[in-house]
């Protein structure tokens, strides 16, 4: 039929509308945006956009001191600083084959698994507040949370940057009441989950907004090279603790609870689940840690000038398995003082690529839940 | 102790007889009332914000604004300062008249509505015989209102935020007035004081089978239409980032905010004097009663506001019209028959169906009702 | 007390003009969502008259279902056919003049007609309430309140499937 | 009170107004507005007789409420119509939708 | 739709809210300004130099150690000279830009002389954003006494350390000493073989008052 001449030409032709949410928005997690393309309310198209928070921390490294890039590492996961510091000093005791006496591998552990449960925690109270309940999951998230900062300010002198790690052992030896507090926190802190999952797990709303939303199906999560609690909230059986037993793990008990749906409320009950099993691995640790010194002597040189410690020429791959995935660092030494090559794995930054796949379908309220429980710092993603 | 203010209010007519001439002393007489609203209804909306904050605080553990003044009560005064003297923004392609309008437009509903609740026995400013249908044609507009203050701000979030509010308040508006009806049907009048002389002493209609369930959908939609959670999806924070008021700041924003509050007020008042016998009570003088039910009932909204996450969009639609819309039709039969019985027999009979079309309705909506999951563990040693 | 009366003339006048203004300012805007603002305006106007002639239970029938319902429709119509930034184009085709015309004659002869005819004028003015108009809707006027149920709900099923079958189209 | 006459003479006055806006609005949703209003006056002058002169004053008022919802009902087709064509046509401008097939 | 889990849920905060009042660990805050929570001893903010008695001369000796090995770079010094431009073993400027400054504490650890150590201040804002905040030496130096104040155990250690490094100088000096007085002695029996005179003054002589020689170290 004949066109007509229109005199107004609609922008409004396709239905859809382009909205970008962030970088400057209350629920993504610092600085991230994501660009959008809605029809109505689902989405059609989502792009993610990066970057914002890159401060070039791998280039840094090369021109420093192995021990200089140390304290940098807590700046890359700002809510687990001690386990960045974990794994680099792994990696750099694999590539100088440093020995690491025993209290400080267990002082290590206590680190590590004190961590997860500040990191689960938090993750928990924010995933909540996206969801819309008003910051009182956050809140009580945070009145645990300090308990657990004010142990590590205690023991490395500051709250989030510890710099308390150092190749061969850790700076200084635990101060007296640092063990019966770490005690009395392991009895008050499954309370603590009890009320919490009372206030949240058979919650109605929680369960409607957030059962069969997300999904990551176990095949894209395997070859999307997902870690953490969301690959085992897919349903596969894989955490580093049992699979490289680096450090002192397979001494101690403990089960790694595992998600059959893979949406958001098994990534947010699985993190529940950690938490306990964290808390046994606690009670376990504070029970047999030997005493000793806490650096080895060669390491305890190092630490005192670091620019004579200069690994012979190699690579090395040390991993953990940080509260959000495989952390892992990638050093190449070429026999100087500074790395030759420096590079940090970030499970974020991978768990993050497979964001689109998982909100096709679905509305703004739950593209937002979504990139939620995948548990994301910017810091470790823009490095 | 009862008919304190109504004294006070006899006391300045007699006086303003004595001094003015008739006329302006009649003038005086029907401006009493009015002036107590204009004073009583920003008043309450200021100390609802530090009520809510200080409440929300001790829910979270924490002390709740106690800086301004001895326990923080000065606060609403600072934050009235704050508002006024905020730079007002107007965005360039917004609808500058609309713009303007909305905010005003959203508080006139919310204060003409004070006119119809009865604060206390013959403490009523305007005994309206249609007073309950005068208030839920009042609550109707400010969808309008609402729509055309997200459509004036010209900006994609307060236009998702201006959709999804007006949709809610549609499909929960239905539920809202029909809940009403099975009293109207009791007590044979539409008049507030009627209902409310309908349930002398401890009988209040909450008691009866029907008045509890349309008690519970009343006050579910009366959360619902003053947009707090769980249904305060239009200005979902975490979402649409401010929802349909993103683009006002300063007194507009106020506004905004005073009429939400003011809404919170009336709306818990109206559930108060319908359903819990508004100022019916036993020893307590009756403005005394009527003020103690509507603030638990507001506590109740604040401590809905403590603990939980938002509803999605479609799932509060479906709430609403797959459940609460059906339990309705099903109460309004009901009071009908139980109206028509007489003796112990109406309750039980009361009873038995609206148990038995609940059950139903669970079976009808089994696919959204979430279930709890059972986790195995790997590495089990 | 003539005052009083007198005061009150004077308001019942002042709605009036208020909804002619409203009404006129409805019809003759170029933006269509102001438009529909002035609408409700009228509408609002016009609920206040049925309160002046003591029809309360009318009044508010009127806000609930015109302000609360149509005006809705309206807005909702408005928003999904303009384009945001769509430039106001004339709003009037050509007939503009003679329909005035037209119209302002036909209300010439109106107000002729109303003037003339001699009103049956009752001695004191009926009041209607809310039971008695409740109770005759459901005896006298039974059919026909049966029928526009009818009729309400083949409207509903109608603009569901006007609106719905073309989103589906569209979208194949 | 005010006499009978004058608010007949509002009404029509507001019926001429709707009139006018009928025929000569360009925009479908302006002549819809213009319905409204022209219902509106009919109502308003229904009120008024059953007010001054009706014999059965609730019979006025009951058939007042009868074309509120019949209006409503309209308006509502009205608008879906309207709509479609929005969808098939791009347009709504009355000069503009003049084929009665597309 | 609405079942047990929010009442459940309900049923917490409620809890919560009345516990807030009377129980002690629900209530955690603490008023800022007015209360404060006690400083744990190992907190480290920004670094400071320290002084044994004078504040001209600090124990720092402008090795420039810290300086190489700060991570971010922030600590400049400038060796002091005497008259003739020869180097002494004192910095003549060292300052920290506490803008920069991450208080990472490396520069404490890798002090080979005790010099340098993390504070507890952390109320420092300044009004300007760049000459402010670089803190120069006068700004940087504290007396012994604050250190052993604000960390007791870490003071009393180091203080030990140097207790124990100033002896073992000193008996090193006297052992010098009499080492050059004996050979001294021999030389000149070997001279003039005449009867050693017994210096009984040696035993109680004063340790020479001048400073060591630093070689010693």
């Amino acid at each position: 039929m004949m066109e007509h001449t229109l005199i107004s030409k609609p922008d409004f032709d396709t239905q859809t509308l382009e909205v970008s949410l962030g970088p400057q928005h209350p629920s993504t997690h610092g600085v991230f945006r994501m660009n959008v393309v809605l029809d109505g309310e689902t989405i059609v198209k989502l792009k993610p956009v990066m970057g914002y928070l890159h401060r070039n921390h791998e280039k840094l490294a090369e021109n420093m001191s192995y021990l200089g890039s140390m304290p940098y590492t807590d700046r890359l996961d700002y809510i687990c600083s001690m386990t960045n510091n974990f794994a680099y000093a792994l990696a750099v005791e694999k590539l100088a084959g440093i020995e690491v006496p025993e209290r400080a591998q267990y002082i290590r552990i206590i680190m590590a698994e004190l961590t997860r449960l500040v990191n689960h925690t938090l993750l928990i109270g924010f995933l909540l507040n996206d969801l819309g309940a008003f910051f009182t999951p956050v809140l009580y998230a945070f009145r645990e949370r300090e308990k657990i900062l004010d142990l590590f300010e205690e023991v490395a002198g500051s709250r989030m940057m510890c710099n308390y790690f150092r190749f061969g052992g850790v700076k200084a030896d635990l101060t007296p009441d640092f063990l019966p507090r770490v005690k009395e926190l392991i009895q008050n802190y499954p309370r603590f989950l009890d009320e919490f999952e009372a206030l949240l797990s058979e919650n109605e709303i929680l369960m409607a907004r957030t059962q069969k939303v997300g999904v990551l199906p176990k095949e894209l999560a395997v070859s999307a090279s997902i870690t953490g609690p969301m690959l085992r909230a897919s349903g596969v059986p894989y955490d580093i603790r049992k699979v490289d037993h680096y450090s002192l793990y397979d001494r101690f008990k403990f089960r790694v609870p595992i998600g059959e749906h893979g949406d958001v409320y098994d990534r947010y009950y699985i993190r529940v689940l950690e938490m306990r099993e964290s808390i046994k691995i606690l009670d376990q640790a504070v029970k047999e840690i030997p005493s000793g010194d806490v650096i080895s002597k060669v390491g305890a040189g190092f630490a005192k000038a670091p620019r004579n410690f200069k690994p012979k020429a190699g690579e090395a791959y040390g991993r953990i398995e940080a509260p959000k995935g495989e952390l892992g660092f990638f050093v190449v030494s070429d026999g100087t003082n500074k790395p030759y090559r420096y590079h940090v794995r970030a499970p974020s930054f991978i768990n993050l690529t497979i964001l689109e796949d998982m909100c096709l379908g679905h509305k703004v309220p739950d593209a937002i839940i979504i990139l939620g429980s995948i548990d994301i710092v910017l810091g470790e993603v823009d490095r | 102790m009862d008919q304190l203010f109504v004294h006070i209010d006899q006391a300045i007519i007699h006086w303003a007889q004595a001094v003015l001439p008739d006329w302006m002393a009649v003038i005086v007489a029907m401006k009493i009332p009015i002036v107590a609203i204009a004073i009583f209804g920003p008043v309450t909306m200021m100390y609802l914000t530090l009520i809510e904050r200080k409440l929300l605080a001790r829910i979270q553990n924490r002390f709740g604004p106690n800086r301004v003044g001895k326990f923080g009560l000065l606060q609403p005064l600072a934050d009235g300062v704050k508002m006024l003297t905020k730079e007002d923004i107007v965005p360039e392609k917004a609808d500058k008249i609309a713009h303007l309008l909305a905010p005003i437009l959203i508080v006139i509903p919310a204060l003409l509505v004070f006119a119809v609740l009865p604060f206390g026995r013959n403490m009523i400013a305007v005994d309206l015989n249609i007073g309950v249908l005068f208030f839920l044609a009042m609550s109707g507009t400010t969808t309008l209102f609402i729509f055309t203050a997200a459509w004036a701000s010209h900006n994609k979030f307060s236009l998702l935020g201006g959709m999804r509010s007006v949709a809610q308040m549609i499909s929960y508006e239905i539920p809202f007035v029909l809940s009403v009806v099975p009293v109207l049907v009791v007590v044979g009048s539409f008049s507030t004081v009627a209902i409310v002389e309908a349930q002398p002493g401890l009988h209040w209609f909450v008691f009866t089978p029907w008045g509890a369930v349309g008690f519970f959908i009343f006050f579910i939609c009366a959360v619902a239409e003053v947009n707090r959670t769980p249904f305060d999806l239009p200005e979902a924070e975490s979402e649409l980032v401010a929802g349909f008021h993103t683009e006002y700041s300063g007194m507009k924003f106020a506004l905004f905010y005073m009429a939400e509050f003011m809404n919170v007020f009336t709306v818990s008042a109206l559930v108060a004097t319908v359903f819990l016998g508004g100022w019916q009570g036993p020893i307590l003088p009756s403005w005394v009663w009527f003020l103690l039910k509507t603030y638990t009932l507001i506590l109740i909204m604040m401590w809905f506001r403590g603990t939980f996450p938002r509803l999605r969009a479609d799932q509060l639609m479906g709430f609403a019209w797959k459940f609460l819309l059906e339990l309705t039709f099903v109460n309004i039969i009901v009071a009908a028959i139980w109206y028509e019985m007489r003796s112990p027999l109406n309750h039980l009979t009361a009873a038995a169906i609206l148990i038995v079309t609940i059950i139903v309705l669970f079976q009808f909506n089994k696919t959204e009702i979430p279930k709890k999951r059972i986790y195995k563990y790997a590495y089990a040693d | 007390m003539e005052v009083l009366t007198a005061i009150s003339k004077v308001g019942i006048y002042v709605i009036f003009g208020v909804t002619l203004l409203g009404a006129m300012m409805a019809v003759t805007l170029r933006n269509i969502f102001h438009a529909a603002l002035s609408l409700a305006l009228t509408l609002i106007g016009v609920a206040a008259v049925f309160f002046v002639l003591r029809a309360e239970f009318l009044g508010a029938v009127q806000i609930l279902l015109y302000v609360g319902g149509i005006m809705i429709l309206v807005i909702f119509t408005v928003m999904l056919t303009t384009r945001i930034g769509d430039r106001t184009i004339p709003t009037s085709n050509h007939q503009q003049w003679p329909v005035l015309i037209g119209a302002l004659l036909l209300l010439l002869y109106f107000v002729r007609m109303i003037g003339k005819t001699p009103w049956s004028i009752k001695s004191e003015l009926a009041v209607v309430s809310a039971v008695q108009i409740g109770k005759s809707l459901v005896s006298t006027f039974i059919f026909p309140f049966e029928l526009t149920a009818v009729i309400l709900v083949a409207i509903l099923i109608g603009t569901v499937i006007l609106a719905k079958s073309d989103e589906g189209e569209e979208k194949s | 009170m005010i006499p009978l006459h004058h608010i007949l003479f509002f009404s029509s006055t507001l019926f001429c107004i709707g009139l006018f806006g009928a025929l000569s609005r360009r925009h479908v949703v302006g002549i819809l507005i213009s319905v409204e209003i022209m219902l509106n006056a009919a109502n308003v002058n229904l009120v008024a007789f059953s007010r001054w002169t009706g014999l059965i004053p609730v019979n006025a008022q009951v058939f007042a409420i009868f074309i509120i919802t019949l209006a409503a009902a309209a308006a509502a087709v009205a608008l879906a119509i309207v709509l479609t064509i929005y969808r098939n046509r791009k347009t709504i401008y009355t000069n503009e939708i003049d084929l009665l097939k597309w | 739709m609405f079942g047990i889990g929010v009442l459940k849920g309900m049923a917490v905060t409620f809890k919560n809210f009345v516990e807030s009042y009377y129980k002690k660990e629900r209530l955690t805050t603490i008023e800022y300004p007015e209360k404060r929570l006690a400083e744990k001893e190992r907190f480290r903010n920004f670094p400071f130099l320290i002084f044994d008695e004078k504040p001209e001369d600090p124990r720092c000796v402008a090795c420039d150690i810290c300086a190489k090995e700060c991570p971010p770079q922030c600590i400049t010094i400038v060796r002091a000279q005497d008259a003739q431009g020869k180097p002494l073993k004192k910095p003549a400027t060292f300052d920290i830009d506490y803008s920069i400054c991450m208080n990472c504490g490396v520069c404490e650890e890798v002090c080979p002389f005790d010099a340098i150590f993390m504070d507890h201040e952390f109320e420092l804002a300044e009004y300007g954003r760049f000459e402010d905040l670089n803190y120069t030496i006068d700004r940087l130096l504290k007396p012994k006494e604050h250190f052993m104040k604000i960390r007791p155990t870490d003071a009393t250690r180091i203080e030990a350390e140097l207790k124990k490094k100033e002896n073992a100088k000193k008996a090193a000096a006297e052992k010098a000493a009499a080492a050059a007085k004996a050979k001294a002695e021999a030389a000149k029996t070997q001279a003039s073989q005449v009867p050693d005179t017994k210096p009984e003054t040696k035993p109680n002589e004063p340790a020479q008052p001048a400073d060591p020689p630093a070689e010693a170290k």
